[in-house]
Parts: structure tokens; sequence; C-alpha cells
């Protein structure tokens, strides 16, 4: 039972169980972010005064510590994964909102005024143009969101198991195997890593008419 | 009763404000962990961020080492710490600092790199040594590009400082975990306005200090 | 708002609660054991068992009980009685027996006792006792002059229990210089006892670290800890008669020193919980 | 026809951009708006597809009121063409130039092989069409953006600053695209500038705006050269401005003397029977001129052409102006133009005394339409 | 003196930018770079403050290689002056221009006062002082960069198409003050343009490269109009090369007439005597032109201001050049121009043909030099 991979029975889980646990504590919360960040946004460029307090109030919740939330919602979520993957569609909102903001704000003026001459409606405007341009860095904001919510699910630990492949470092602790905690952190660094380069790849699908690297500047 | 009248209660009771486990000692506290864990990680970030981006080089690496730092759990970070360290508040900084550098690294480099090259063109073109072009020409427009990386790494600290208390430290962090093994939800609400209402002082200054050191040149036209 | 309520929390994630029995556990390493013991032995039954591990502390997981997301609890009878009657001071385990029946939610019900006992207790590091000269005759109450010298450390909700720093206030008069939060009698509390960050310690009396690391465990004249008996605590309907048997079966084996015993194998031969579980119950016939 | 009526455009702020223009915009002819920075070009161009609504006054297409038709279907019967062409970076070439076809309902087919006729129609090489913007050079994407706006073939194009981004030599080679693409479809283009220059060479008729948004001149470019309306457009008009203006006049009807043409291997008789000419310009035996000199200096048989006096730069009668002309003539030494044939040859020459006659007479039949058209 | 010596520039992707280029520079004077875009006019003036080191050649200034002193002692010792001013955005303009002398080691007070000064000398308000470059016009930002590139009062000043990003307007007051600068400083100018008429304007000599980095011609800019090397060099003057060129010919030889000029209360004996000219030009009584007419149209004391005839541009003898007279020749309808002192009173007229024989009196001039400098 002492292999790197064999896991206390407490955790009920394989380490394979565990890491598929982990990515959907994690990816979930993003998924819902992005989904509730892109009409969010589209607001804060419809209306510009709304785009500073939204700011404002996301930069305040992304300070406030994800356990803090954890244990307000278990009230009403109780010890559950929604406890621990609410907090976390928070935190991406505050990265995704302001990405596609700028994103969409980043479409040259130029590019805009051709398709309003062209007579697109702003709908079509909307998702023929501004979201497709914005792709770049709304990809990137996902890169952010993705990575520390990939971190932070193993906080949830703290609130009865609920932390995926953070929980072994609860084992590692009290049973004193310090190569569960290594095991935890390096595989919950590579999740983050690999899900990093996966939207890069993503990123570079959706956009062959990117420039090079290289050819800018 | 809801957030606010949890928060209300954590701040009118007046055991809260004193000793040990007093507000006043558990913010000084915290501001002690934020405070050292950031000086640590500019002290890191910061030249190192200046001169790859000053020479435009090695961009590819320090997005790799930010992407890593960024996806390594500060939490599980801690934890291991703790089991190969013990206890104390070596196995908190490295955490907080292996959070807080890659932002200040990767602005920093971004906030050199995206000076616009013409007055660095004319900065060598009138024989300023390299030094003084990254001193005088570039780190003073670069500045609230690098302040914004400071600031985030500061807000991402003060939020994660709280996890010291998981290790027995203290900090605001001790009203949380308190809280939750207490099941006490005005030390949980009390704990995170207090987090927040950090952030939101950590803004201000960086708010002020940026009045007071950019130049009103840099200012209005970035 | 504050524990459930009385509505079915379907959120809690609990889902196997129709079919199958959930077994959980506080966060500390006994309690993990003591949940895969009583586990193990319904499965030997033949009863579906699910587990849900490490919940946290009693604040918590009593919560978790009473609505239903968790069917069955290992508790020790005295702690229970502690954190559901702030003031009760029993004399002895059948007066802790009835008053903590007395206090338990209707919905749930306490099996029958077992004669294992882990209790917490005030426990000083060899330094400190050599300082004081405190023995293992010592009393908690010859801290009372030098405690202000003193920093204790605990579990976080220690702080706030009557079995924790209000009932050493209150019953002993011991007032400590500072309380400094660590884990449930485990590995961050060993050690900042045994690294002297903290004189005095909350260690479960079953710890085989105290006598491994000489610290002194003061006696209890008052019965502050009181009686902590391992006790399955059942929420009502959610298992068969069978089931309640078998625990009961599984309690009447359990004594402290069995329960000494399967710590050390836990802690100090870094077993798996399950395994040692699994042995003992086959070793006693009930696996 | 377009007809701009008292409008005025008064933005939110208070600025006033555009402050009762009237203006009358002749179909199937460049009409350029020209004028310094902030005069209201921009704001003018807008209101006419309506990307900006006038604040007061209406403007009249084909004499209906732009207004009474849907925004979006107005906008897609106008071709817009701005500075940086506005390409779409995110897709290709021909999926730029196909995007209004597609937002008209046209199959995508039909709408790539409408693209794929436009990219030749505006000179861009087909391998392209697969490209990024990113992938072409400034003058290439502003072509895209001409065969952008062309793709539906709206009968009105509105062009603003479209050049302005591009290098010189590039931009006249746009202008010179453009004026060809006009002349095939014949369309109505409302073009603005702040380049007079690109002006005078674009415009059937040309608007000048002064700051403020108030209208100056509206006149065609060679009326503006030779009238301009008070010192403000003459200011902007700058030097120069009278033989600018020869621009406007064919060097066609010009006099051109053959005598004092002699081909290289003339003989003495020849020469000697030409020497009424203060100089005499040798040709080769291919017709093109080689040099001036003097008829006293021409050995039969023996031209030393080393010493034949530079003939400056020829002109061609049929296309060229008396612009042209003149600047031959004041480019040789010799004061005389040689006027050429389409390969070249020398077809005859006129001293810079006859140019100068030429654009008296030039300017007495202009002045002589304007009196009849005033009805003097 | 500055000189390149068969000095070429391969860059490491293998780009030849400059190729076995040598040029003299001459002091004093300012020698101007053109060339279309990529032919490596920037690399050939980085190359001499050394910010880009040539690849082989070498670059001699006063006899010495470059090389053989300190890099920013060299770069000291040059004012450099790039497109966009290249101006430090956290300074203010006068700690801007007060930069290279700090740099030298002035203190703050000697170098705010010296920047103070070369503010005046290169016409910027001194309210402008404390600002902030995004609070300067474009032209402003320019004028500032100037100054700052002559603050340590160096002998050369390279300067990259400083103009070339503010509009003509803005850019011909640039040119002016460059001039004048120059003229009051002489200093050693080298200035990079792709604008022929700008290198054409400012150059005393002007090189014109090729793509690849060669060198087309190196002459004074009057003799590239008169005489191009090859056509690559012809076609990038571009058309109207005659009547440029006559911008180098002053118009002060020219033979005034004064008889045709007549006062408007000229009486009826005085218009008589003078109508053997085939027009009169009537002058207001403070002596400025009003208009020509025919001398039998003219009725003493009854002149009909309506009727005159537009007198074109008047041209300054004393400033202006050949090309302005034609200008003013070809605008009026009469062919005949008008000369006016600095008051803008009339001190004679000059008929186009005159104007003609001038320019062919010039030429000769020019080519006799010539022909004097190559020894025949
Ligand atoms: N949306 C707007 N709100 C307020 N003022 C505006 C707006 N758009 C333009 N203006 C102002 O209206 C005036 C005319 O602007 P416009 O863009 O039409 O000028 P323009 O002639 O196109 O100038 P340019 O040559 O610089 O493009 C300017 O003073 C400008 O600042
Ligand atoms: N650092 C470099 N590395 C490689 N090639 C370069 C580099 N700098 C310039 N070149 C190339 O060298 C050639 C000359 O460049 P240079 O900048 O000197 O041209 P230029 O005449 O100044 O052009 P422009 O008018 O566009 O400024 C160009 O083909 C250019 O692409
Ligand atoms: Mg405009
Ligand atoms: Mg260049």
């Amino acid at each position: 039972m002492n292999g790197f991979f064999d896991l206390p029975s407490d955790l009920q889980h394989s380490y394979l169980g565990l890491v598929g646990l982990h990515l959907r504590e994690a990816l979930l919360p993003v998924l819902a972010g992005l989904i509730v960040s892109l009409p969010v946004a589209q607001l804060c460029v419809r209306f510009r005064w709304i785009y500073p307090p939204v700011l404002g109030i996301t930069t305040v919740l992304y300070a406030i510590p994800s356990l803090a939330f954890f244990v307000v919602l278990i009230d009403y979520f109780g010890q559950s994964e929604t406890t621990v993957m609410v907090p976390l569609a928070l935190y991406s909102l505050v990265v995704l909102v302001p990405a596609i903001v700028d994103g969409v704000r980043s479409v040259p003026p130029e590019t805009l005024a051709a398709a309003q001459a062209m007579g697109f409606g702003p709908v079509r405007r909307y998702l023929q143009v501004q979201l497709p341009i914005a792709v770049p860095a709304i990809i990137a904001g996902l890169r952010v969101a993705t990575v520390s919510s990939i971190s932070l699910v193993s906080v949830g630990m703290l609130i009865g198991n609920q932390g995926a492949l953070g929980n072994m470092l609860y084992d590692a602790q009290t049973y004193e195997r310090s190569a569960l905690a290594v095991n935890s952190v390096l595989t919950i660094g590579a999740l983050g890593v690999l899900a990093d380069g996966a939207l890069v790849l993503v990123r570079v699908l959706l956009t062959p008419w990117m420039p090079k690297k290289g050819a800018g500047r | 009763m809801n957030v606010l009248d949890f928060a209300r209660a954590f701040f009118t009771d007046s055991a809260h404000w004193h000793g040990y486990d007093g507000i006043p000692t558990r913010f000084a506290e915290h501001v002690g962990y934020s405070l050292e864990a950031l000086v640590i990680a500019a002290v890191i970030g910061l030249p190192v961020g200046l001169v790859t981006g000053h020479y435009g080089r090695g961009g590819n690496t320090l997005a790799l080492i930010a992407t890593a730092g960024r996806a390594l759990p500060s939490f599980g970070l801690l934890v291991l710490m703790v089991i190969w360290l013990g206890l104390g508040t070596l196995p908190v900084m490295i955490p907080l600092v292996v959070l807080a550098v890659p932002p200040i690294l990767v602005t920093t480099y971004e906030a050199v790199r995206s000076v616009d090259p013409s007055p660095v063109d004319a900065a060598r073109g009138m024989g300023m040594p390299e030094a003084r072009v990254l001193f005088q020409v570039e780190l003073p427009v670069a500045l609230p590009l690098i302040y914004s990386g400071l600031r985030t790494a500061a807000i991402q600290i003060v939020s994660t400082a709280t996890i010291a208390a998981y290790v027995g430290l203290g900090g605001i962090g001790r009203y949380i975990i308190d809280g939750l093994y207490q099941k006490d939800y005005e030390k949980v609400v009390g704990g995170a306005t207090l987090v927040a209402g950090l952030a939101l002082v950590t803004l201000a200054v960086f708010w002020a200090v940026s009045r007071l050191t950019v130049s009103p040149g840099v200012r209005r036209s970035g | 708002s504050s524990d459930g309520g009385t509505n079915d929390n379907p959120l809690t994630g609990g889902k196997a609660s129709g079919d199958s029995v959930v077994v959980g556990s506080n966060n500390f390493p006994e309690s993990n054991l003591l949940a895969d013991i009583y586990g193990e032995a319904l499965k030997a039954k033949g009863i579906k068992v699910t587990y849900k591990q490490n919940i946290g502390s009693r604040e918590t997981t009593y919560g978790l009980i009473k609505n239903g997301s968790v069917s069955v609890m290992p508790e020790y009878n005295g702690a229970l009685l502690a954190h559901l009657d702030q003031k009760a001071a029993p004399k002895t385990l059948e007066e802790t027996t009835k008053a903590v029946n007395a206090e338990l939610d209707s919905r749930l019900m306490l099996l029958d006792p077992s004669s294992a006992q882990a209790k917490d207790s005030v426990t000083v590091n060899a330094e400190t006792a050599k300082k004081y000269h405190l023995t293992e005759k010592s009393s908690i109450a010859d801290l009372k002059d030098v405690a202000k010298d003193l920093v204790i450390g605990a579990s976080p909700e220690f702080q706030t229990r009557r079995q924790g720093l209000v009932g050493l206030k209150s019953v002993y008069g011991v007032e400590f210089k500072s309380f400094k939060a660590l884990d449930v009698g485990g590995p961050l509390t060993r050690a900042a006892l045994k690294n002297d960050d903290v004189q005095v310690a909350d260690i479960f009396t079953t710890d085989p670290k105290i006598s491994e690391e000489k610290f002194v465990v003061l006696q209890d004249p008052q019965n502050l800890f009181g009686f902590q008996n391992v006790q399955p605590l059942v929420h009502k309907g959610t298992l068969s008669q069978e089931g309640v048997a078998a625990l009961n079966a599984v309690s009447a084996k359990l004594d402290t020193e069995t329960l000494l015993k399967l710590d050390t194998q836990l802690q100090a031969e870094k077993k798996d919980p399950m395994d040692v579980a699994k042995a003992w119950l086959k070793s006693v016939g009930l696996g | 026809m377009i007809r701009i009526e008292s409008v005025t455009k008064r933005y939110p702020d208070g600025t006033v951009a555009v402050d009762r223009l009237s203006l009358e915009i002749p179909d199937r002819a460049i009409t350029v708006l020209v004028g310094p920075s902030g005069c209201g070009k921009t704001t003018t161009l807008r209101m006419i597809n309506r990307m900006v609504e006038p604040s007061e006054g209406s403007i009249l297409l084909d004499g209906q009121d732009i207004r009474q038709q849907p925004v979006n279907t107005l906008r897609r019967s106008m071709g817009y063409v701005i500075q940086n062409a506005g390409l779409f970076q995110h897709r290709t070439i021909l999926d730029n130039i196909a995007t209004v076809p597609r937002l008209l309902g046209w199959n995508k087919q039909k709408a790539r092989a409408r693209a794929a006729e436009l990219m030749e129609r505006v000179g861009l090489d087909s391998a392209l069409a697969k490209r990024y913007p990113y992938q072409l050079s400034g003058g290439q994407q502003q072509r895209v953006g001409v065969a952008r706006a062309l793709a539906a073939d709206p009968p009105v194009l509105l062009m603003d600053e479209p050049f302005s981004a591009v290098d010189p030599v590039v931009r006249k080679g746009l202008q010179d695209e453009l004026l060809r693409i006009q002349e095939e479809l014949g369309k109505t283009i409302v073009f603005v500038t702040h380049d007079i220059d690109e002006a005078i060479k674009l415009g059937t008729k040309v608007a000048v705006l002064r700051t403020g948004g108030r209208l100056a001149q509206f006149a065609p470019p060679a009326e503006l050269l030779s009238a301009p309306a008070d010192s403000f457009v003459e200011d902007f008009l700058g030097a120069d401005r009278g033989i600018r203006r020869l621009s406007f006049f064919p060097a066609d009807g010009l006099a051109l003397e053959t005598a004092p043409v002699v081909p290289v291997d003339a003989d003495a008789g020849e020469i000697a029977s030409r020497a009424t000419a203060p100089y005499l310009l040798v040709t080769g035996s291919d017709g093109r001129p080689l040099g001036w000199s003097e008829p006293d200096k021409l050995t039969a048989g023996a031209v030393d052409r080393e010493q034949l006096l530079d003939y400056g730069r020829p002109f061609l009668p049929a296309t060229d102006s008396l612009r042209t002309a003149l600047d031959g003539a004041v480019l040789s030494p010799t004061g005389w133009a040689v006027a050429v044939d389409g390969e070249g040859r020398a077809v005859g020459v006129v001293s810079q005394q006859v140019i100068g006659e030429a654009i008296r007479d030039a300017h007495s039949r202009v002045a002589e339409r304007a009196d009849a058209k005033a009805g003097r």
C-alpha cells in the first residue's frame, strides 16, 4: 500500500478517480463562469459605467479567501462539491469578465465601423466580429482562471474531504506520509500545466488569423 | 441571520477587539506575513522581470515558470512544507512567494517589453548607457503596469495568507479556520470581511503610491 | 439556518442514504479507524456501506447526521454530551448515557457504548513537566498558578468548548497565557508540544506518542473530560435491526487497550486504517 | 443622387461638427470632401449611411429621405471603405470580401465566386484568397477593403481617407486603380481626404470644408484652382496652383512643329533646309529623340551624341496635359518640349511660347464657358 | 566630415540592407538620404552613430574611424531625431530637452537654462516648458525632438524621417524651421526621408538609394532634377521634374516691365501712352494690383473692377524663384506674372515669354558651370 499512487482507504477513491473528481470540481466552475461572464462582459461593454463597479466588486470578491466562502456556503449547499465549486466559479468571473471586456474592446474601431457600415446588426456584430476577435483575450483569461481553479480545489479538503486531490494532503499530514503531499502537489501542478497547454492549443486552432510569433513587433 | 448580521455581530463583540486573538493583533500579524511575502516575491520577481524585459529575451521561459507557479496549489505546498520543515513562518512564506512571483515577474516583463520603442531608441541614440535606459526611460513608463502586477500579487497574498492559520499561525485566517471548526459563522464572516477590507486598503495604498511616483506624463497618456 | 434544519437536505451529497448506510467520521485518524471498523462490520453482514470520512469537527458532523446525510458516526459519549449541553457535568458513565440520551435529537439514537475510552486530556511536554515538577499524579489544577506562563495548543474548537478552555477555566480556574489553534490531537499538536511551541496540549489519551515522547498527562479529578466511551450515533431508521446488532457486537469487543493498540498500528506503523480495521474485525471474528 | 440638405450635426458634448451643410452629390462621379483635420468630413460621410444621425436637416437618396428605409438595408446599399481597410482580421481575404453578399443571404459558393471575381477586378492575385489580413501589405489590404465594399455591387461607395496610411508610391497606384474602377463601374463615390492633391486628382467635384463644418467651396477641381472662393481655400490649395491647374488642360490642341525634327542620318541638305529653327531635334533611326542641337553645330553623318542637349521629358499629346508639356519645355535647355507617340517616336516639337499661348487660349475658353453659364 | 567608406551591412538573417555604400557627407550642410521603403536609409543613418555596426567597410569622422572612440561619447556628439520624436513621456518638455546635457554631467540649473534657450530657438512657447509630451501637438513634439538633439550643441545631427508623422501643413513649417536653424547654427545634418519633395527642399546634397542598399545617385538636388543618373532616379523623382527644378533659379534676374502698370486713377493720356502693351495691370491707390485689362477696355476715371481679369498669384522677385514667377504667369489669363514688393505693391510685370527666356538663360549658366567644372 505504499506505492506512490496507492492511496489510503479513507480517501474513498483511486488515484485516477481523484484526478477525475479534481478536474470536474475545477473545470465545471470555469465553464459556469464563462457562461455567466459573457453576458456580463457584454453589458460592461455596452454600458461603460457598469464596468468600474463590476471590477470593484469582483476584485473584493477575489480577495475573500476561498475557505471563508466554503464555510459560509456549507450552510446552503452542505459539505459538497457544490460548496467548493461556487466560489471557484465566482473567482473565474473575476478573471474572465475583464479579459472578455478588454478583448471585445480591443477590436479596432475601424473594424467595428466597417461592420456597422456593412449593415451588421448589434447581435451579429457581437457574435461574428467582436467575439471571434476577442478569442485570444478570452482564452488568455480562461488559462488563468482554469489554472488557479485547479490549484484552489485542494482547499476543499478542509470542509470534509471535498478537495479531490487535495484530500491527500490531510492523510499526508495525519499519517505522516509526505509522499502523499508530494503526489498531491505535483499532480495538481501537472494538471494545471496540462490544462494550460490544452487551452493554448485550442487558441492556436481557433485563431489561424493571428500573426505567428516573431512575425509581429 | 444573513451575512451582514454575522459581520455586525462579529465587529460589535468587544471581546474581538483585544488580546492575542483580538482584531488588532490578528490584523497586524496578517499584514506582517503579507508584507514579508510580497517583499520576498518582489525581490525575486522585479529584477528578473526588468532585465528580461529590457533585453526582450526569455519571455517563453518566464511564461512557463509563471504557469507552473500558478499551477502549484498554495494550500498543498503549505501542507507539504509543514511536513518537511515543521511549524513556523518559513513553510507559510514559501507558498505565498510561489503564488506572488508569477504575476510580478510576468507583468514586469510585459511592462518593460511594451514600452514604446522609439524613446528607448532615442535614448540609446543620445548615448545613454543601458542601465540608465532601463531605469530612466523604460522603468518610469513601465511603472503603472509593474504596480498592477505587484497589486495583483499583493491581493492574492492577502487572501491566501489566511491559510497560515491552518498550520497554527495567526493572522486573520485564524477567525476563518476557528470559525469553521467551531461552526461560528460570525468569526468566518468577520474574518472574510477583514480580509476584503485589507484588500481594499491594499488597493488604496497602491493607488496612492502610484499617484505619488508615476509621472503625470505617463499617467495621463497611458 | 445554522445546521440544516428539519427539511431533508438533498444537497449534502448523501445520495446513497436511500439504499446504503453512510458511515461518517471526524477529522482525526482514530475517528476514521472507528468508522472503518463499524462500517466493515456492517458490510460483513451484507449491508451496503458508503464512507464519508474526515468531515470535520463535531460541530459540523452533528448537523449532518441530524439531517440524515450521514447515518452512522462513531462518537464519544462525553464529548457528544458536552456538545449538546455545555453545562452538563456527569459523574458516572450511567449519568453520561442518561444525560446524552436526554439531549439527543429525536431523530438520532445512540447504540451501546463500548468500554474503549479515548479522552481529550491536558498534557504537558517533558520539559514543562520537569520545570514545574509535574508527574502523572499531578492534576490539571496544579497548573493554576503557572498557566499564565504557558501556551496551550489544541484544535480550534477546543477554544470554545466546555471540554476545552471554557471548562478548564470554570472547573479548574486555569487560564493560559495564550491558545494556539492546531489540529485534533494530530501531528501539528504533537509536533508543537514536542518542540515546546506549546507547553500544554490536548492529546488523546490513546495516542501512542504520549509514551514515546515522554509527555505527561495530567489527572482530571473533576471529570471535565468526562467519560469518553466510543459509542456509535445513528440516524433513526437508517439501520436495520441486523445492523444495530452488528455495531453493538463490535462495541462489545472494543476496549481502551485495543484502541491504543490499533492507534499505534495506524500512527507508528503507518498502516492503512482500513487494513487495520479489517484485520482486527477478522481477529475478533466479526469481519 | 444624394442631396445633403442643410444638415447640422451637434455631438452630445456640444461640438458642432457640421454646420448647415448643403451638397448635391452627382451620380456616377467622385465627390471629394476635403479640409483640415476635424472639419467634419468623417461626420458628413457617416451621416450618409446613418452611422451618425444629423441633428438638423435631412439627406435624400434619389429624392427619398434616407431615414425612410431600414438602416441596415440602407447601409448594405452603400460600400464603405476606411483607413487601414478595417478588415476582419479573423477572416480570410476571400471571406472578408464575401461579407456583404453573405449578409444579403447569398449562398456561400455564390458569395465566394463573386469575391474571387472582385479580387481580380481590384488587382489582387488569387493566390491571396486564403490568406489572412495580417499576411498582406498595407496596399493589398486597402485593395481588399475596396473589393469588400464593391462586393454586393452597391450604387454608392463611401470612402474615408482610404489611402492615407500607405506610402506615397503605393498610394498613387491605389488612386489610379480607383479611377479605373470608377470608369468601369460608374459608381457614385463620396471620398474623404485631407490631402488636397488627392482631392484634385480624384474628384469630379471637390467640397472644401473649413473647421467648424462649414462649406468653403464646392466646385470641380479646375475651378477650385483657378478661382478659389476665398483666402482659406487659396491657402489650402497651396502654391503651384497655376501649374497644377494645367493638368486640366489637354495637350492635344498644341500646334506641333515637325520642321525642327531631323533624323540622325539626315544629309547636309536636309539639315540646311530646316535651319530656320533655333534648335533641331535629332532622332535616332527608330524615330526616338536623341537630343537637341543648334543647326550649325550639326554635321551630316557625324552626329556626336555626347554633344546633343538634353531633350527633357517628352509628352504624349493624346493623353498628357499642358502641365506635362510645359514641364518638358521648362526642363529642356532649349525651351522646346518634345511630343512623342505611344512608341516614343518624336512626332513634333513645341516651344514654351506656343505652350504659353495655348494656356492663354485655354483660360479664355474657360472664361467664355463661365460667362455663358452666368448668362453674360 | 563624415566619410562612409564602402560600407556593407548584412543583418543576421541574411538581409543585405546596405551594399558597398560610399558617401562623403559635407560639413555644415544637410545631406539627405532618400529612397523607397526598405532601401537601407535607416540602417545607413544608424551606422553613423553605431547603433548598427557595419559588416564591412568603415566610417570616418574627421578622418578618424568612429570605432576608435567610446560608443556613448560618439553618440553624445551627435544629435538624433526620429519620427514621432521619441520623447520621454514621463518627463516634462524642459527635462526632455535637458537630457543630454544632464548625461554630460551639467548641473540641473545649467541644463534647464540651456533647454529653455533651445525651446526659443526651435520656436516653442516657453509656456510649454512644464508640460508633458502628451499635451503637445505632433508638430510641437517634433520641435521638442529637434531641440533635444541640439541641446548639447553637437556638431552632427542625424534625423530619421523626423517629420513624416505630421500633417502636410505642419510639416512644411517644420521644414522651414529646420532650414532656418541649419542656417543659424551650421550643423552637419544627415536627414532620412522617403519623400523626394522633402529631400529636394532640404538637401544640400541628396543621396538616392535603391532597394538593396545601393547608391543610385549622390548630387545636389538641382542636378538630380536636371540630370537623373538613370531611369530609377528619374522615376523616383516623378513628374514635374522641370517645374520643380525652377525652384533653384531665383527670380531676381527677371527683367520687369513697369510700363503696363497703371494706377486706377490714371488719366486717359496716361492710359493711351501705355497702350503698347497687350494688357495693362491696374493698381489701387495703395499700389497693390487690382487686375488686368486690355488697354482699349480701360476708361479713365471709371474702372469697373468687376471687369478686370484675375492677376493670379504675384511673386516677390527678391526671394521667390522662377517657379513661382512661372506659376503666376500661367495662372493669369493674360500670361503675365505680377511682381510685388514686401508690402504687396506691384513693382512690375513680366510675360511668360520673358520667364521662358530667363529659364533658358539659367539652364545655360548651369551648363557652363558644369562644363567649367568638367574642365571642358
Ligand atoms: N463622437 C463624437 N463626440 C464628440 N465630438 C466628436 C465626435 N466625433 C467627432 N467629433 C468632433 O467633431 C469634429 C469633426 O470630427 P470629424 O471626425 O468629422 O472630423 P474629420 O474632418 O473627419 O477629421 P480628420 O481629418 O481628423 O479625420 C471634431 O472636432 C471632432 O473632435
Ligand atoms: N534588425 C534587422 N534584422 C534584419 N533585417 C533588418 C533589420 N533592420 C532592417 N532590416 C532590413 O534591412 C532592410 C533595410 O532596412 P532599413 O530600416 O534600413 O530601411 P529604410 O530605408 O529605413 O526603410 P523605411 O523607409 O521603411 O524606414 C529592410 O529590408 C529591412 O527589412
Ligand atoms: Mg476623419
Ligand atoms: Mg527607416
